[in-house]
C-alpha cells in the first residue's frame, strides 16, 4: 500500500458568505512521505488549518482527491467510510485541554480507543501506555482532569489522541501558551514519537525555531496555495522572501541577517545557534590567522 | 453582594444566554431529531444553570429560552407546532420559566435529603423536563378550549389530539434523556464552577 | 446553518436602516398585532401594500427576502394545508375522515398563507437592517419605563450585549470541540438514539466549562476596568428618535385604523 | 527614584491551597519597565490581581502611588492602573471595537461627547481606528490586544500591567504589542510591569524580578540576570538568545568575559573581534 499522504489538485471553498472565505485551498497538490516530520507554516489565514483538517477528513475537498496511506477522500466520500481513516490520523488541536470532559483522567484517555471499538480492557491498557508516554504520573489516573494544572491537562488531551495509536499525528500549535519548560517537553515528545515510534508528524506552527530544531520538511502556505515545500535550509535561505510571506526567520538566521547588515558576512544563513557559533568562530579565527 | 459576585453572576447569566441562543440556532447541540420528532436538549441547559446558579437564575435562563421560542415562532418557526402554538407568549414563556423553578426547588430539597449528587440532579432534571411538557400541553388545551384569538386560526377541536400527541411523544423521551445525561454534564461543569467561584 | 439571529444584517444607509432600533422593534410588534385584526381581502391587501412599501424603503434587494423564506416554504405549505384540511363550515367539496376541504377553508388557507408571509417578511426587514447589538439597545430603550418599578433594565441590556458578543466566540469553540471529538471517533448525528444522546456529553461539557472560564476571566477584566454595577454608567451608543421614526409611526397608525375600518365585523 | 508600587510583606493563598506568597516584598520604581518572570504557576498573575485589588490579601500591605490597596481606595487605584490580560478574548466586553474602548469610560460615567473624542484618539493611538465597527470574532489575537490597550490608554493610567499579554500571540503579534507599549510608555511617561515567561520580552526591561514558587529568586538589571543560563533553566525558563550564543561561542574558545550582552552590543562585540584581530 502506498505509504504517503498526497493531495491531488485539492480545492476547498467555504460558503462564500462566511468571513473565513479567504481561508480556503486553491488547487493544492503535495506529497508527504510516511515517517517524515513536516512543519506547515504560513501567516494567519493562509490555509494551514484547512489543509490539515483534510488529512483526517474533518473537511472534505470541494474538488480534487486526497490519499492517506491508501485511503482515498473525494468530495463525495460519505461519513461512514471516514471512521477507519480517522483512527489512523490523530489530531491534536490548539489548546486541546479544552476538549476534556470525563470524570477521570483515565476515562478521558480511554474515550478515543473505545469509540473505535476497543474493549474496556484494551482501552485501559492503551490509555495507561499513553499516560506513560506523555509523562503523566500514574497517581493522576483516577483524578478529575479538571483538578489538574494547565500543563497536565494538555498532556491528558494529547494522551487521549495517542491512546488511539495513530500512525499520523497532526499537532496544531501544540505549545501555545506554555512556558519554556512545558514547550520543550511537548516538542521533545513529538520528536520521541517520530524518532522511536515511527509516527509521521505534521506540525502547524508559528515558531520558526521549532521548525529548524525538529522538522525535516517544511511546507509554506500563502493564500490557500503551497508556495514552497522543502528542507528548512531551502526555505530560510532567502530572508527577503520569508519576510514577504509575513513569516519570521529562526532566531539564529535573524541574528545572522543583522550581522550581515553590520558588515559581517557569513558564508551561509545558519539555522541553529550551533551553526551560527561555528560560522562566527570560523570567521574570527580566520581573521586571526591573517 | 460583593461586587465580584455580582459581576460574575452577570457574566454567568450572559454566557448561559449565549449558549441558549446557540442551541436554538444550531440543531446539533440543541435538538436531536428522531424520526419525524425531535427531542430538545435545551431544558438540560436550564437545569445545569439552575444547579450552578440557583433557582432564580435558572428561571431567568428558562425565561430567555421561552422568549427566544416566542420570537422565533414568528421569525423562523421550526415546526408547524411552533408557528401555531408558540406565538402565544404564555405558552412559549411560562413553561420554560417553570423548568428552572421546579428543578431548582427539587434540587435544593434533594440535596438535603439524598446522598448522591448525581441522583439529585437526575431527578430534578426529569421533573424540570416534565414540567415543561405538562405545562405546554395544559396551556394549549386551556387556550383552545377557551377559544382565545389565534394567529393562525385552525379548527383546533380536530387538531387537538394531534397536538397533544406530538408534545406528549416528545416529552417522555425528553424527560428520560434529561435524567440520564444532565448529571453527566452538570457534575464536571459544577466542579469548574465551584473552583472559579471561591 | 439556520441562523435566525446572526449574520443576517446587511449594512446599508436606507430610510429603514437609519430609523432608531427601538421604533423599528415596536413597529414590528405593532404590525403583527394589526395582522390579528385582518380578516378579509381588503385588510390583507392594505397590509401587503404597506409591507411592499417597507421592503422598498429598506433598500434590500428582493432576492435576500426570497432567500430568507425559501427554507420555510415547506413549513408554510404544511401549515396552510392543516388549515385547509381541518377547517369546518362552508360548502364542502371533499372529505375523508377528519379531513375536509370547503370553499371557506380554501379562502382561509389563502389568508393564512398571506399572514405567514407578512409576519416573516416584516421580521426579516428588521433583522436585515438592524445589527443584533442595535436590537439589544432597542430592547433596552423599549423597556426603560420599567426602571420605575426597579426592574434592572440596564443590567439586562449589558447582559444581553455580552451574550451577543460571545455567541460567535462560543460558536467557534463549539466547532473546534466538535472536530476534536470527531477525530476521537465520535459520530455525531447518526447511530442509535442512546448513542446520539450520549454524544451530547463530550460536546456540552467542554462548551459549558469554556463558557464558565470566559465568565470568570471577563469578570476580572471588567472590574479591572472600573466596572461596579450596570445601573450607574453613561452610555456610548444612543439611538435618538428622529423625524423618520415619527413619520413611520404616523403611516403605521393610519394603516392600523384603516384595517379596523375595512375588517368584517 | 520614587517607588510607585510598594509591596510589603504580603502573604496569600487560594482556599484549600498552599501559601503562594509568604512575606513577599517588591518595590516598583516610577517610570521604569519592570519585568516579573517565572514559570507558569509561580504566582506572577496573582500578584497583578492583588495590586489591582481584584483579590484580597491575607496579610501585609500594598501601596500604589501613595494609596493603600483596600476597599475604600479600590476605584482610585483602578484609575491609576490598566491591565492587559493574557486571553485576548476574555477582556473584550463591548460588542464592537469602539464599544469596547468605551466600556471603561462608561463605568466612570464620562459624558457622551467627551467619550466619543477619547475613543477616537485612543483607537488612533493604537492604530485600530479603521477597525472601530468590527466585532471581536473578526479580529486577530494581536488586534484584540491592541483594542485592550486602547481601552487602557483611554483612561490615562500611570501604570500598565501586561499580564502574560503576549503569550497567546504569534511571534509577530508579540513584537508588535511590545513595540506599541514601548511607544505609549515613552509618550505618556508610564510605569510598565510585564509579567511574562518570555525571556525576550523581559530582556527589554529596565529591571527584572525572577519569581519562583512565590518568592523572589533574583532582582537585578537584565544584564546581570541573563548571564546565568543554568540558573534560569533550573526554574523552568530559557535563556535569551544572545546568552545562548555567547555560551556556544565560549565552547569554541571565544570568551566574551561579559556574561550577558543584548543583541546590539553582541553584534558590536563580534564586529570588533572580526575586524581587530
Amino acid at each position: 500500500m502506498d505509504q504517503t499522504i498526497s493531495f491531488k489538485q485539492v480545492t476547498h471553498t467555504y460558503q462564500a458568505n462566511t468571513p473565513f472565505s479567504q481561508d480556503a485551498l486553491d488547487l493544492v497538490s503535495l506529497t508527504i512521505p510516511a515517517h517524515s516530520f513536516t512543519a506547515i507554516i504560513g501567516h494567519t489565514g493562509s490555509g494551514k488549518s484547512t489543509l490539515v483538517q483534510h488529512i483526517n477528513a474533518l473537511l472534505k475537498p470541494t474538488s480534487g482527491e486526497i490519499d492517506v496511506y491508501g485511503r482515498t477522500i473525494i468530495p463525495t466520500t460519505t461519513n461512514k467510510n471516514l471512521k477507519e481513516l480517522r483512527k489512523h490520523v490523530g489530531m491534536v488541536f490548539q489548546f486541546p485541554e479544552k476538549q476534556l470532559f470525563e470524570e477521570s483522567v483515565i476515562k478521558d484517555i480511554m474515550f478515543g480507543p473505545k469509540n473505535y471499538g476497543a474493549s474496556e480492557a484494551d482501552a485501559e491498557k492503551d490509555a495507561e501506555d499513553a499516560m506513560q508516554l506523555v509523562g503523566l504520573d500514574e497517581s493522576l489516573r483516577d483524578k478529575s482532569p479538571f483538578d489538574l494544572s494547565g500543563g497536565q491537562m494538555r498532556r491528558v488531551a494529547i494522551a487521549g489522541v495517542l491512546a488511539m495509536k495513530p500512525e499520523i499525528l497532526i499537532l496544531d500549535e501544540p505549545t501555545a501558551g506554555l512556558d519554556p519548560r512545558g514547550h520543550k517537553e511537548i516538542m521533545d515528545l513529538a520528536q520521541e514519537l517520530h524518532d522511536h515510534r515511527g509516527l509521521t508528524i505534521i506540525l502547524v506552527t508559528h515558531q520558526m525555531d521549532d521548525v529548524v530544531d525538529y522538522a525535516s520538511d517544511v511546507i509554506v502556505m500563502d493564500r490557500g496555495k503551497i508556495v514552497k515545500h522543502g528542507k528548512p535550509s531551502d526555505i530560510f535561505s532567502d530572508p527577503k522572501w520569508v519576510y514577504q510571506m509575513h513569516l519570521d526567520l529562526p532566531s539564529s538566521a535573524e541574528f545572522a541577517t543583522r550581522l550581515v547588515k553590520a558588515g559581517i558576512h557569513l558564508k551561509q544563513t545558519p539555522l541553529t545557534i550551533e551553526k551560527l557559533a561555528d560560522e562566527i568562530a570560523e570567521l574570527i579565527k580566520w581573521e586571526a590567522h591573517t | 453582594m460583593p461586587v465580584k459576585k455580582k459581576t460574575l453572576r452577570l457574566n454567568m447569566l450572559a454566557m448561559f444566554i449565549a449558549i441558549i441562543l446557540l442551541q436554538t440556532s444550531i440543531p446539533l447541540i440543541g435538538y436531536i431529531p428522531i424520526g419525524p420528532l425531535e427531542i430538545t436538549i435545551i431544558p438540560m441547559t436550564v437545569v445545569v444553570a439552575t444547579v450552578l446558579l440557583g433557582t432564580v437564575d435558572g428561571a431567568i435562563i428558562g425565561g430567555v429560552w421561552g422568549f427566544t421560542t416566542f420570537v422565533r415562532a414568528f421569525v423562523w418557526p421550526t415546526s408547524p407546532l411552533a408557528a401555531i402554538v408558540f406565538v402565544n407568549p404564555l405558552i412559549s414563556v411560562i413553561p420554560r420559566i417553570m423548568i428552572g423553578v421546579v428543578a431548582g426547588v427539587a434540587y435544593t430539597y434533594l440535596r438535603k435529603h439524598l446522598k448522591s449528587q448525581a441522583a439529585s440532579i437526575s431527578i430534578s432534571a426529569v421533573l424540570g423536563s416534565l414540567t415543561n411538557t405538562i405545562l405546554v400541553l395544559g396551556l394549549i388545551y386551556l387556550f383552545y378550549k377557551a377559544k382565545a384569538p389565534q394567529l393562525y386560526q385552525i379548527n383546533i377541536k380536530e387538531l387537538l389530539p394531534y397536538l397533544l400527541g406530538v408534545v406528549g411523544t416528545n416529552g417522555v423521551p425528553e424527560a428520560i434523556f434529561s435524567g440520564i445525561v444532565t448529571p453527566l454534564i452538570a457534575i464536571p461543569v459544577k466542579k469548574i464552577f465551584d473552583r472559579t467561584n471561591h | 446553518m439556520s441562523n435566525f439571529l446572526f449574520g443576517r444584517y446587511l449594512p446599508g444607509n436606507s430610510w429603514v436602516h437609519r430609523m432608531s432600533p427601538q421604533s423599528k422593534l415596536m413597529l414590528c410588534f405593532f404590525f403583527v398585532i394589526v395582522i390579528f385584526f385582518a380578516n378579509n381581502v381588503w385588510t390583507y391587501a392594505t397590509l401587503s401594500l404597506l409591507l411592499i412599501v417597507v421592503v422598498l424603503m429598506s433598500g434590500v434587494s428582493i432576492g435576500y427576502f426570497l432567500k430568507g423564506i425559501r427554507p420555510l416554504i415547506w413549513l408554510i405549505i404544511f401549515t396552510v394545508l392543516l388549515q385547509i384540511l381541518f377547517s369546518s363550515g362552508g360548502h364542502v367539496y371533499w372529505h375523508f375522515g377528519p379531513f375536509s376541504v370547503s370553499d371557506l377553508s380554501l379562502i382561509n388557507g389563502g389568508f393564512i398563507f398571506v399572514r405567514f408571509l407578512l409576519i416573516i417578511m416584516i421580521s426579516t426587514v428588521l433583522t436585515l437592517t438592524t445589527t443584533p447589538l442595535a436590537i439589544a439597545d432597542g430592547v433596552q430603550t423599549v423597556l426603560k419605563p420599567l426602571k420605575k418599578f426597579h426592574f434592572p433594565v440596564d443590567t439586562l441590556a449589558l447582559m444581553l450585549s455580552i451574550a451577543l458578543r460571545f455567541v460567535p466566540t462560543l460558536m467557534d469553540e463549539m466547532e473546534t470541540i466538535l472536530n476534536a471529538q470527531r477525530s476521537r471517533g465520535v459520530d455525531f448525528g447518526s447511530g442509535s438514539l442512546r448513542h446520539r444522546i450520549q454524544a451530547a456529553v463530550p460536546l456540552l461539557v467542554p462548551l459549558f466549562t469554556g463558557a464558565i472560564n470566559h465568565a470568570e476571566n471577563l469578570s476580572t477584566a471588567m472590574e479591572a476596568r472600573g466596572f461596579t454595577d450596570s445601573e450607574h454608567r453613561s452610555k456610548y451608543r444612543v439611538y435618538k428618535w428622529q423625524t423618520k421614526d415619527t413619520i413611520s409611526w404616523g403611516v403605521f397608525l393610519l394603516v392600523g385604523i384603516l384595517v379596523l375600518f375595512l375588517r368584517n365585523n | 527614584m520614587k517607588d510607585i508600587i510598594q509591596i510589603k510583606n504580603i502573604t496569600f493563598n487560594y482556599p484549600d491551597q498552599p501559601l503562594l506568597f509568604d512575606q513577599l516584598s517588591i518595590d516598583v520604581h516610577e517610570g521604569e519597565w519592570t519585568a516579573l518572570i517565572g514559570q507558569n504557576g509561580s504566582g506572577k498573575s496573582t500578584l497583578a490581581r492583588l495590586i489591582d485589588g481584584l483579590i484580597v490579601l491575607k496579610s501585609g500591605q500594598i501601596v500604589v502611588d501613595g494609596l493603600i490597596v483596600n476597599d475604600d481606595n479600590i476605584f482610585d487605584i483602578r484609575n491609576k492602573i490598566g491591565i492587559v490580560f493574557q486571553n485576548p478574548e476574555d477582556q473584550f466586553v463591548g460588542a464592537t471595537v469602539e464599544d469596547d474602548v468605551a466600556f471603561g469610560l462608561e463605568n466612570r460615567q464620562m459624558p457622551r461627547e467627551e467619550m466619543h473624542k477619547v475613543v477616537e484618539s485612543s483607537l488612533k493611538e493604537v492604530g485600530m481606528w479603521e477597525f472601530r465597527d468590527r466585532i471581536p470574532a473578526n479580529l486577530s489575537g494581536g488586534q484584540k490586544q491592541r483594542v485592550a490597550i486602547a481601552g487602557i490608554v483611554a483612561l490615562s493610567p500611570k501604570i500598565i500591567i501586561l499580564d502574560e499579554a503576549t503569550s497567546m500571540l504569534d511571534p509577530r503579534g508579540r513584537q508588535e504589542i511590545l513595540d506599541l507599549v514601548t511607544k505609549i510608555k515613552q509618550e505618556n511617561n508610564l510605569t510598565v510591569i510585564s509579567i511574562t515567561h518570555d525571556i525576550d520580552e523581559a530582556a527589554t526591561a529596565d529591571r527584572v524580578i525572577v519569581v519562583n514558587k512565590g518568592t523572589i529568586v533574583e532582582e537585578d538589571k537584565p544584564d546581570n540576570i541573563f548571564g546565568d543560563i543554568r540558573k534560569l533553566e533550573s526554574i523552568g525558563l530559557s535563556a535569551p538568545f544572545t546568552s545562548q550564543l555567547i555560551m556556544a561561542l565560549e565552547k569554541r574558545g571565544i570568551d566574551s568575559s561579559s556574561q550577558y550582552l543584548n543583541d546590539k552590543r553582541l553584534i558590536a562585540w563580534i564586529k570588533q573581534l572580526v575586524s581587530n584581530k
